[in-house]
């Protein structure tokens, strides 16, 4: 360990703000890449619950619509 | 029966062409009108000028025995025009745009969508973005407005585009309702209007040279 | 070894060679990573110029050269993709490019604010923050090329095109940017990088810098794989296999 | 009888549609943004990096390349509802068209400028605008902004019919925003020299309530020629 304390670790030698923002600033980069990546993610599974229940609604109309022309023959 | 709908006089002319001169047409509750003619009669600029789009060189139009142009804020509330282009945002999914169209026409959207789409032969493809479907899937998309409109006039420019059999059928029985509940249609089709249940009064423009 | 990557330009083959090979670059990268921030914020010594504002080097310098090495990568996938077809590859130009730009923003936020102290203002035309400026400007032209094509095949095919032409133009750039620069002064903040990149630079330095490195190496390249397992879902969704997998994640 | 609608209800179904749109297609409102970014990059490439050049020039490099951008984003104003029929059924609504003209107006604005007075502070610290200068630019851009969605309008709605927009749009707006130009720049040089900048600013919020008073009329009038 370089420095004496912890504050003068934080404190830099004056420089902490530009140390420590450029720190955040990467930090926040890279977990919003990933953030946005399980996002993105999240959509993807829900686009798919879409296409199955889209699967789903197609089915039940079919098979209304065949019931409908069973129950009325002529 | 009343007069809803009263054309008088209409002259149109387009670039150096007149269109139709001294046109009368007269819309009673409970009736639906075709207008007829080849192409560049001036069937879709006949249409414009009645719904307020587009002005009349001479002539004019009252709604209820009003001038439209006096009482526009009224007659559009009254009115339901979908002209050849579909005004559905090709971005947004069949709900969206229904959701918007009945927000506008006061109508929220109560009735569950999904039961309105599948009338309209649409399943299935609720939530996809309109730009992903045919464009008579488009046309239908439009076309539903029709079951959440209230309004006592249709105005339909080319309805029947781009429609399958199935689709022509379903807005025929829209049709029939919409006249049995004491509501008026006016539209314009290239093909004569075959097989439908109710009694069609034509009005034929013929092309001007 | 084309014909042994062959199986692994089928997508799906892809995406779980991807999900096996995700941890062996997550974990060490975030382990790497941490010690190298730690050792180089905490245990390495100050800089008998610049004190300790030189210590956003450990951010700075592996961010700024990844932001070019991915480009590099990018343009290695959109080769692949616009010579040999392989659709993996121009789903990798699409998961490369965010990440290179986010490096580069970075890299021109920390360039810029280790300038402040040298300099009292926050943004100085300097050659290198310059050159890396375009490499962001080159990055989001990819990225808009790619959002503005409605088919996303073509859009693909775009994009590593306009990727390639980047990476010829990039020395060009550079050289024409440091000539342009040396026109008008002295850039301060590439002489104070050049100065630590010379062999010369204490070893205390210099083995945290190199762990930095791999560590955003590895864990940049982590956020590729993710997100390039997340493109091979989007086209694949209405695949069976995809569906299946994807309907087994709870909510 | 369909049932009175209140003009917020439509007006609030306006907007909220055309959110949505927007945010269907985020790039057309992100490019002009980069575009501006880049632009602004490239004085200091042409006419060197010197900080005191930068700050003289700063105030009009920046209005100039934020005008030539909000041109590039204009035309999605009209144009799209022109195609797809979306501005025909506008003119049918029930409400005044005025208002939903304004409606138009003001989501445009948010969507452009909102991310134009965010990107404002790095332009003036790209250029090394002087401290004293940011807040009068940033208040510049606040009230110039409106003036471009609303004379925007008036000109996207002339063109939007014709099917070359573009550099013809750019040969109509120009003029017409010349003295918005004028006054902006002059409040953020005021500024920078230490002065008040009221006066130029004033006349910018003078300008900037006309045209967002007098515009939905204009652009009325000429949706109604587009239309025909």
């Amino acid at each position: 360990m370089y420095f004496d304390s912890f504050s003068a670790f934080i404190h830099m030698g004056g420089y902490g703000v530009y140390v420590w923002s450029s720190m955040f600033v990467t930090f926040f980069g890279l977990g919003a890449l990933a953030l946005e990546a399980s996002w993105a993610r999240r959509k993807i599974t829900q686009e798919a619950r879409a296409q199955q229940a889209r699967a789903e609604r197609i089915q039940r109309a079919k098979s209304a619509s065949t019931q409908q022309q069973s129950g009325q023959p002529s | 029966m009343t007069s809803l709908l009263e054309a008088k006089g209409i002259r149109s002319i387009r670039g150096e062409r007149t269109l139709f001169n001294q046109l009368d047409l007269c819309v009673k509750t409970g009736e639906l009108w075709q207008v007829q003619g080849p192409n560049g009669a001036g069937k879709s600029s006949f249409l414009r000028i009645v719904a307020g789009l587009l002005p009349a060189q001479a002539g004019e139009v009252r709604f209820r025995g009003e001038l439209i142009q006096t009482i526009r804020s009224q007659y559009h509330s009254n009115l339901l025009f979908i002209g050849h282009k579909a005004a559905v945002k090709p971005e947004l999914t069949a709900i969206e745009n229904l959701e918007y169209y009945a927000a506008i026409q006061g109508q929220p959207l109560t009735a569950a969508p999904y039961e309105l789409l599948e009338r309209v032969g649409l399943v299935g493809l609720e939530d996809i973005p309109a730009q992903r479907l045919s464009a008579g899937q488009q046309r239908r998309i439009a076309l539903a407005r029709l079951w959440l409109s209230s309004a006592n006039l249709w105005i339909l420019d080319e309805p029947f585009t781009s429609l399958d059999v199935s689709g022509i059928a379903m807005l025929h029985e829209r049709f029939s309702w919409q006249l049995a509940r004491g509501g008026s249609v006016l539209l314009t089709s290239h093909q004569p209007l075959d097989n439908i249940p109710v009694q069609v009064n034509m009005l034929n423009l013929e092309y001007q040279h | 070894m084309w014909r042994w990557l062959h199986p692994y330009a089928k997508p799906e083959a892809t995406y779980r060679l991807n999900k096996k090979l995700l941890p062996w670059f997550a974990i060490p990268g975030v382990v790497i990573l941490t010690i190298g921030m730690i050792w180089g914020l905490a245990f390495a010594p100050p800089d008998y110029q610049q004190g300790e504002s030189y210590r956003i080097i450990f951010v700075h310098v592996p961010s700024a050269f990844w932001a070019m090495g991915f480009y590099m990568g990018m343009a290695i996938a959109a080769l692949s993709a616009v010579v040999w077809q392989i659709r993996t590859a121009e789903w990798a130009i699409l998961a490369i490019a965010p990440v290179g730009a986010v490096l580069t923003l970075i890299s021109l936020f920390t360039g810029a604010v280790w300038g402040k102290p040298m300099w009292g203002t926050w943004w100085e035309w300097d050659a290198r923050l310059t050159a890396q400026l375009i490499l962001f400007f080159l990055y989001l032209g990819v990225m808009a090329l790619y959002a503005a094509f409605e088919d996303e095949r073509t859009g693909a095919k775009a994009a590593g095109i306009l990727a390639l032409i980047g990476v010829i133009n990039i020395p060009i750039i550079h050289y024409s940017v440091y000539w342009w620069n040396t026109l008008h002064q002295q850039s301060t903040i590439t002489q104070a990088i050049t100065r630590f990149e010379k062999p010369s630079m204490a070893p205390e330095m210099l083995w945290p810098l190199l762990v930095s490195i791999l560590g955003f190496l590895l864990v940049s390249s982590a956020l590729v794989i993710l997100r390039l397992n997340n493109e091979i879902l989007k086209r694949e969704v209405r695949r069976p296999w995809a569906q299946t997998l994807l309907l087994k994640e709870n909510r | 009888m369909a049932s009175e609608l209140s003009v917020g209800s439509q007006v609030r179904a306006l907007m909220r549609r055309e959110f949505r749109v927007a945010m269907r297609q985020r790039s057309d409102l992100m490019n002009p943004i980069l575009f501006l970014l880049v632009v602004v990059t490239l004085f200091p490439l042409g006419v060197g990096p010197e900080p005191a050049t930068l700050a003289r020039i700063a105030p009009g490099v920046i209005w100039v390349s934020a005008l030539l951008s909000a041109l590039l984003g204009l035309e999605r104003l009209f144009r799209d509802d022109f195609s797809d029929g979306a501005l025909e059924q506008m003119l049918l609504m029930p409400m005044a068209v005025e208002w939903a003209v304004l409606a138009k107006i003001i989501m445009h604005w948010l969507l452009t400028a909102v991310p134009l007075l965010i990107l404002a502070p790095l332009l003036a610290l790209l250029l090394n605008l002087p401290k004293e200068a940011w807040g009068t630019l940033w208040l510049s851009l606040l009230l110039g902004t409106p003036v471009l969605s609303s004379v925007g309008a008036i000109g996207v709605a002339l063109t939007v019919s014709l099917n070359k927009g573009g550099a013809l749009l750019s040969l109509l707006l120009l003029p017409l925003l010349i003295p918005l130009l004028i006054f902006a720049t002059a409040a953020v040089e005021t500024a920078a020299t230490g002065l008040s900048p009221a006066g130029p600013l004033a006349l910018m919020a003078a300008i900037t309530v006309l045209a967002l008073v007098l515009s939905p009329y204009a652009v009325h009038a000429a949706l109604r020629v587009s239309v025909n």
